[in-house]
């Protein structure tokens, strides 16, 4: 019972580090920048349902939408004002900037909400569901959490496999210039992307907060790196192995803690995590391109 | 073909000099002013953690810049430096009595162990490519951190004791700890100084520039540049890049002893992931590959949230600004016409000079 | 008025300038050959014209409108294709995929018949329609360009050196492809190297030294000057 | 907000250049924000009092960020150097106030920390005093009223091992347990990369049936292991330290959730007492929060050396040497009522001890036990 | 014996066989096409020659050593070196730099000496600058050799690749295509370059090309694949009036 009780842990843990990793592989897989800001998105998602519920005294849903918007634009507005001019420069270059932006939304965030931590309230409620008598508890959060990822999942492979978008999407990260002569908007295409991916971010903070209910300026720091480790883990860019990665990572963390040592589960997770690499160094889903020589 | 040549000679020769040349000026400056009294506590203050930095910086942009694999753990390999260099001088501290010395013996030990983790990581993972080997880097930073966290070290009449996880060792009458735990070292005796971070700075220099300047800096560079063309001209990939790997791992240990013996106190969580960003900052916005770039970025960036000090609330605001705004006037077209407008002339100079030869000629 | 007008474009990598007041045109129907020896600055003529090089100063007029500051994609859907040096097929979408993404500015009912076409004049790539374009052969993925760029169905092509690592049958057949498209009422402006075949096919003619225009002329005339014959014929 | 006035707010005194230049560093930006803004503003508030006051002794303040990081507090040390700071609050956070303590050590300039707690920021300096309990102590502490209270003999532990605070009363804590016949059945920790879930560790203590589960931490991580034990349906008594003082502060914070738990804590928000009512509605009124222990310990700092400059008959005109060798004296020998507890006087090696109190949250209030 | 000696070669990706059954033997001195229709794996060959891919059958005997299995730094090193199809140069480096990075195990001197500029450092950088500039002169490189090899336009850019093969003294030099994206003139400067290069460096060459003036100009002896199998070889008269090598590969 106990390893159930832990596998159910590691999922609610790793379904979180899902939804995020999700939206780190999306803006990842097109633009192919590590934008280390996405934490950060997730953060003021978080704020913003917090704000909406509690300061103006909103229905949950409503500060969902509410959060999804700002998101949305505050990545494209971000994608616009700090990375495009650099559409040319290396891609470290974006990088760097992209820790910038972290800085900012960290530093403006505390600005504005102070240093003092939120408690965030829950925006699924209802007791958690038992099993044999009360010795399995599954939280609805961790239901919605994984229900929320695989749709999103989802939508997003049909989305990019499938539309025209989607796939104008993968040709601009294939090639800017060639997709360029194909006519396609690659700066359009960009911003589309950063959209997604920040709009995605919107909901992890919120099932985020959620699930762990404190809010504070670098609460998305943390997650976000455990998430871009997690997307990795899956392949960078496969979108289904951010889902497969990060709940994978969830579980491995909590069975660490569990069976091993919870003074050493960071190395272990770490640990694992460049073994999984050594052998699949792909990643566990990630496609492996072998350069036609 | 020999003024080509020449030209190509000199003009490395010339980015040499500048380095060094930067280094040093900078050092008789900030002594002097120090003598003339000129310079607050809090430049002072400031010296040797900004040629720690330096040091990083450019051993970092020997993984990143000059090998091109993006590594986001170096600051585990300073960490490395730090507490083995630390453990040195507190054993050695009645051996050696000559501060200086003793520094640079841990120094020297310090990059050894930090080149041995280098070798440790380097050798299973340089097999992945790009943003793989960037992970792996992390994960290994974290995992030196979380070790650090749970290493005892202490010192006593019988010996060195050491134990991880739990402190499975009493210390003898006059024993001392060394390092403890998650409460790390405590009470180091602080020996660096500005002059040992800047003998530092010139030692790292000459060492990397005459690395790059080499045949084997040219091999990393074509193994970067192009790894299946390195490869069919009989450079061996792996080798190449291990080698790199790891020499940029022991100046990062070298760098992290200094660092550690300028504090009274060190932990391991100071070496995290956001020391191995603030390293990569420096490194990108100096320039890939432009090692005189890394000196000015570390210690432009190291001075800059200091003299911001007077923003107070805005002042982490401000720096996060100024950092974006860096990286886009250096990316800018604003920045490369001025460049060019730069390399007009120099161009227009050669062009006359020349000229002239043939004339004289 | 010509189709497309290039009037004193000048363009810069750096310090170098690589384009000196070049100026040409391509009416309506034309086949134009642009001819050059490496580095004479054909591919950054075309790359200047479909908007991934800038020009300073000069103007590019794509009937009747400027285009020289339009972004690239917004000339493609002009109707302008162009085949770039080197290919540039997406490497880790599949062959298929490639094509569709050829006919991106199309509206999706007429991609089928288009695909039919294209894969009727390269019937090794229905072959390999599911493979993933960078496992091609070069030759290979020089016909995927190709019959990409044919999916747009343009009314200009720009063709930066097709013939590149095509074996002799293939050649002869790309050529073949050119003057049909060229008859179906696509005006075509061709880099080559292959002179020769080049002007064989082509109205007119330019030749480009050191980024300069040096000479033009109908291509049966060029084809005939001596200088040319001795300079990029081979003769 | 906090952020209503500027960090080095150097307080100007009444009568500018007769103050006494009072310098602090603490984390005002960062994951340890909460802290070094709440002695930040403790400090301010009681500074306020006494230069409206319009005593002797006046003083002027200057709070620099040092983002929790040793290097960045030795920086900020040095700007307030140059400033010319007279007397020192330290830093906030432990390993930052070692470094600075080292610093203030050399330098001959008297520290006073509101909140550094850790042993290794006083040992082998006698200019550096605390005014919070050492960790040690409250590791002791803690076990001796569990035992003395019958609270249960197994124990569980949840602390955080890349944390000197954290450790320094869990070692302690250990090793007392022992003698006093505690049982520590689990013993488990996390660090900052692991600080959101703490099924693991609660499901031990649960399925070791531990009767008490010990939180060594500060009140946000303890806010939630208080909502996943709830969640799991996990109920025993939780017993922290005070770094939980606050979290029936914390915004949003459901605090039916922390009902029954007990705490180690000098200062009580709701405390009827004069000095401290006037204080919280102080606090209140200027940053819109109610205040922590780590503001009234920043208070009491302020008030202390207000009474030993008093006594010593200091004047700001004298050197931070001289001003050093004074506060030695009067700190190792006078007593000290203030908001965080009662006739606190100070050991030659800088400890304080003073009459520690154990609350317990009754209807979301403390209540002394 | 035969310096290169391939037998019954194959390679199989997923389900496409590549190349099949392939045999071929080059004599120390000569100089050989490959030649065959796109995708009939001629790159292919030149991979498995060099060691980037494993064959999954056949054999590989350089003057009697097997390659197979072995690493393309080790298969460089014991005397075979290639150009790329699509163009592999050291991009960030300048053309001069290009070349001295194919004279690596040529003119060596110790890690020591690369940290230290002591000892033989600056003797031995002296000889790499005038042998690969002797080696930029032979293909009219000289006056760009302080370019950043990136910026150099197509042609010259498979000029220096040959350059920088050469640089690694091999007794066999593949090229791929060599005469790709040059005009008549230019592959006609090639074929006598190739001619003084093979006599100058007493290198053997297999070259695979598409330019029937180059192949039929200057190779002695032809091997024709078709869908991964040899089709036909022989002289370049024999082969290239081979009825089934004009249907296949020459048209008309
Ligand atoms: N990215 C670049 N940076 C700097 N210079 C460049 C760059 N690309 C091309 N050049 C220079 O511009 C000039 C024209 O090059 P371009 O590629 O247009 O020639 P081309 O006529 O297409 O030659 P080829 O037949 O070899 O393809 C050349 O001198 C080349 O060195
Ligand atoms: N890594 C790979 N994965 C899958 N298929 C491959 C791979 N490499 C080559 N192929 C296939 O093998 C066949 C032979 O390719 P190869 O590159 O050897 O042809 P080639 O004879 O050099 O043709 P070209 O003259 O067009 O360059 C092609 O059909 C190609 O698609
Ligand atoms: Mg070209
Ligand atoms: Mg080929």
């Amino acid at each position: 019972m106990s390893f159930l009780n832990h596998l159910i842990s590691g999922i609610s843990l790793g379904s979180i580090y899902a939804i995020i990793a999700l939206g780190y592989t999306m803006v990842y897989g097109i633009a192919k920048m590590l934008n280390f800001a996405h934490g950060d998105v997730i953060m003021v998602g978080g704020y913003m349902c917090f704000c909406a519920t509690t300061y103006l005294g909103w229905p949950a849903w409503m500060g969902v939408v509410l959060a999804i918007i700002v998101c949305t634009v505050l990545g494209m507005a971000i994608e616009r004002l700090a990375y495009k001019p650099l559409r040319a420069a290396p891609s470290l270059a974006v990088l760097i900037t992209a820790i910038g932006v972290s800085y900012f939304l960290q530093n403006a965030a505390l600005l504005i909400w102070t240093s003092n931590p939120k408690s965030f309230s829950s925006v699924v409620t209802g007791d958690a569901i038992s099993l044999f008598g009360g010795q399995l508890q599954i939280s609805r959060v961790t239901l919605v959490t994984v229900f929320a990822c695989v749709v999103i999942m989802v939508a997003l492979m049909l989305f990019t496999g499938k539309s025209k978008v989607g796939t104008a999407m993968r040709a601009v990260s294939e090639d800017k210039g060639a997709a360029q002569l194909m006519g396609i908007n690659v700066n359009t295409t960009i911003s589309i992307t950063f959209a997604i991916g920040s709009g995605l971010a919107a909901i992890a903070g919120v099932l985020l907060c959620s699930a762990y209910p404190t809010l504070m300026p670098t609460t998305g720091s943390l997650p976000g790196i455990k998430a871009f480790t997690a997307a990795v883990f899956g392949g960078i860019g496969s979108i289904p192995g951010a889902f497969v990665g990060g709940v994978l990572l969830g579980i491995i963390e909590i069975f660490a803690k569990a069976y091993i040592s919870t003074q050493l589960s960071d190395a272990i997770v770490f640990g694992v995590l460049i073994v999984v690499l050594l052998v699949k160094p792909d990643g566990l889903l990630g496609k492996h391109v072998s350069e036609k020589v | 073909m020999n003024k080509l040549k020449s030209y190509a000679a000199s003009r490395r020769g010339r980015d040499t000099l500048l380095s060094f040349g930067i280094v040093i000026a900078a050092f008789i400056i900030v002594q002097a002013l120090i003598a003339g009294g000129m310079i607050s506590s809090q430049i002072k203050g400031l010296l040797v953690p900004i040629c720690a930095y330096v040091v990083m910086a450019i051993s970092l942009n020997m993984t990143v810049g000059i090998l091109g694999e993006l590594s986001l753990g170096h600051a585990g390999f300073m960490s490395v430096g730090a507490f083995a260099g630390i453990v040195t001088t507190t054993c050695l501290a009645d051996a050696i009595p000559l501060a200086p010395l003793r520094l640079a013996v841990a120094m020297i030990v310090g990059a050894a162990f930090a080149a041995l983790a280098g070798v440790i990581v380097g050798v299973p993972v340089l097999r992945l490519k790009g943003d793989y080997l960037a992970i792996v880097t992390l994960a290994f930073g974290e995992i030196i951190k979380n070790i650090v966290n749970v290493m005892y070290l202490g010192r006593d009449a019988d010996g060195l004791h050491f134990s991880l996880v739990e402190q499975n060792f009493q210390l003898g009458d006059g024993g001392k700890m060394i390092i403890n735990g998650p409460i790390g070292v405590s009470g180091v005796a602080k020996i660096s100084t500005f002059t040992s971070g800047v003998v530092l700075i010139l030692v790292t220099l000459f060492f990397v520039l005459n690395f790059i300047n080499s045949r084997t800096g040219r091999a990393v560079m074509a193994v970067r540049d192009n790894k299946i063309a390195a490869d069919s001209i009989g450079i061996s990939v792996t080798h190449y890049k291990l080698l790199a790997f790891v020499v940029s791992a022991a100046f990062a240990g070298m760098a992290g002893t200094l660092y550690a013996m300028n504090f009274s106190t060190v932990t391991a969580a100071k070496f995290d992931f956001n020391t191995s960003i603030l390293v990569l900052v420096f490194v990108v916005l100096g320039g890939l590959g432009n090692i005189w770039g890394s000196i000015i970025a570390a210690a432009l960036l190291t001075l800059l949230p200091e003299l911001l000090r007077g923003l107070s609330n805005y002042r982490m605001l401000i720096y996060a600004i100024l950092l974006i705004v860096m990286m886009l006037f250096n990316n800018s077209s604003l920045k490369k016409r001025m460049l060019e407008k730069r390399g007009m002339k120099q161009m227009e100079k050669l062009e006359r000079a020349e000229k002239s030869g043939k004339e004289g000629a | 008025m010509a189709m497309l007008e290039v009037k004193d474009i000048n363009v810069y990598y750096g310090l170098i300038h690589a384009l000196r007041d070049v100026s040409f045109e391509v009416n309506e129907g034309e086949v134009v050959a642009l001819i050059g020896a490496n580095g004479a600055g054909k591919t950054t003529t075309l790359h200047t014209i479909t908007g991934l090089l800038p020009s300073k100063g000069g103007t590019v007029t794509f009937e009747g409108r400027d285009i020289t500051r339009k972004p690239g994609h917004a000339i493609v859907r002009l109707g302008m294709s162009h085949v770039p040096e080197g290919r540039r097929v997406f490497a880790g979408l599949t062959v298929a995929e490639n094509l569709r993404m050829g006919a991106y500015t199309r509206p999706a009912g007429e991609i089928p018949e288009s695909l039919k076409m294209v894969y009727e004049r390269f019937p090794r790539l229905e072959e390999r329609k599911n493979q993933a374009a960078g496992t091609l052969s070069g030759g290979e993925q020089q016909m995927l360009a190709m019959g990409r760029a044919l999916m747009s169905k343009p009314r200009i092509l720009l063709l930066d050196e097709p013939s590149m690592g095509l074996s002799p049958l293939f050649v002869g057949e790309i050529f073949k492809i050119i003057e049909d498209v060229s008859k179906a009422g696509t005006t075509v402006l061709l880099v080559e190297q292959n002179a020769k075949k080049a002007l064989s096919i082509a109205d007119r003619g330019y030749v480009l030294e050191t980024g300069r225009v040096v000479k033009t002329g109908r291509a049966s005339d060029l084809l005939n000057d001596d200088s040319i014959k001795k300079a990029y014929l081979g003769e | 907000s906090t952020g209503s006035d500027s960090a080095d707010s150097s307080t100007d005194s009444s009568a500018s250049g007769a103050a006494f230049k009072l310098g602090g560093t603490g984390p005002l930006t960062g994951a340890a924000a909460i802290y070094g803004n709440a002695c930040k503003n403790g400090a301010q508030i009681a500074v306020d009092e006494i230069n409206a006051e319009g005593g002797d002794i006046q003083f002027e303040l200057n709070y620099q960020d040092d983002e929790g990081d040793a290097e960045k507090a030795v920086n900020a040390y040095n700007t307030l150097k140059d400033w010319g700071m007279q007397l020192s609050l330290g830093s906030v956070t432990s390993k930052p106030c070692e470094a600075t303590a080292a610093e203030t050590y050399s330098d001959r300039i008297f520290a006073l920390t509101p909140s550094a707690s850790s042993t290794g920021t006083t040992e082998g300096k006698d200019n550096m005093f605390q005014m919070c309990f050492i960790d040690p102590a409250q590791g002791t502490l803690a076990a001796d009223k569990i035992a003395e209270k019958k609270l249960g003999t197994k124990i569980a532990i949840i602390w955080k091992n890349d944390d000197v605070y954290s450790t320094g009363i869990h070692d302690k804590f250990v090793e007392e347990a022992k003698t006093k016949g505690l049982e520590v059945v689990s013993d488990m920790t996390f660090t900052d990369s692991s600080a959101n879930d703490f099924s693991v560790q609660l499901n031990d203590a649960k399925s070791k049936g531990a009767e008490l589960v010990f939180l060594p931490i500060y009140y946000q991580p303890a806010s939630l292991i208080l909502t996943q034990a709830h969640d799991m349906g996990f109920q025993t008594t939780f017993f922290g330290v005070d770094g939980m003082d606050g979290i029936l502060t914390l915004e949003g914070f459901d605090t039916s959730l922390a009902e029954g738990l007990m705490l180690m804590t000098p200062f009580n928000a709701n405390s009827t007492d004069e000095k401290t009512a006037s204080f919280v509605k102080k606090y209140q009124e200027q940053f819109g929060e109610t205040p922590n222990q780590f503001a009234a310990d920043a208070y009491d700092c302020v008030y202390a050396y207000k009474q030993a400059l008093e006594n010593a008959g200091a004047t700001p005109d004298m050197s931070a040497e001289d001003l050093c060798d004074k506060m030695i004296e009067q700190f190792t020998s006078m007593t000290f009522d203030g908001l965080t507890g009662t006739s606190a006087t100070w050991s030659t090696e800088g400890a304080v001890t003073k009459d520690p109190t154990v609350a317990v949250i009754k209807d979301g209030k403390y209540v002394n036990v | 014996m035969a310096m290169l000696e391939v037998t019954s070669l194959g390679i199989s990706f997923g389900g496409l066989r590549a190349v099949d059954e392939l045999s071929m033997k080059i004599e120390k001195g000569g100089l050989v096409g490959l030649i065959g229709p796109n995708g009939a794996g001629k790159t292919t060959v030149f991979n498995m020659l060099t060691g980037v891919y494993r064959p999954t059958d056949g054999g590989i005997r350089l003057d009697g050593q097997n390659l197979i299995g072995k690493k393309p730094h080790e298969i460089c090193k014991m005397g075979v070196a290639r150009t790329f199809q699509n163009i592999r140069l050291f991009s960030e480096l300048s053309v001069l730099d290009n070349v001295k990075t194919g004279l690596h195990n040529q003119i060596t001197y110790s890690f020591a000496e690369s940290m230290f500029h002591l000892g033989s450092y600056r003797k031995k950088e002296k000889q790499m600058d005038e042998k690969a500039m002797e080696l930029l002169s032979v293909f009219g490189l000289e006056s760009v050799a302080d370019y950043r090899a990136a910026n150099l336009p197509y042609g010259k850019q498979r000029k220096l690749e040959i350059a920088r093969a050469l640089a690694t003294e091999p007794k066999l030099l593949l090229l791929d295509e060599p005469a790709a994206g040059m005009n008549p003139n230019e592959t006609e400067e090639l074929m006598e370059t190739i001619e003084v290069v093979r006599k100058r460096f007493g290198v053997t060459v297999l070259l695979i090309e598409h330019d029937m003036k180059l192949v039929s100009g200057i190779c002695e002896y032809l091997y024709v694949l078709n869908f991964g199998r040899l089709l036909a070889e022989g002289t370049p008269k024999e082969v290239l009036s081979n009825p089934e090598v004009v249907k296949a590969y020459l048209g008309e």
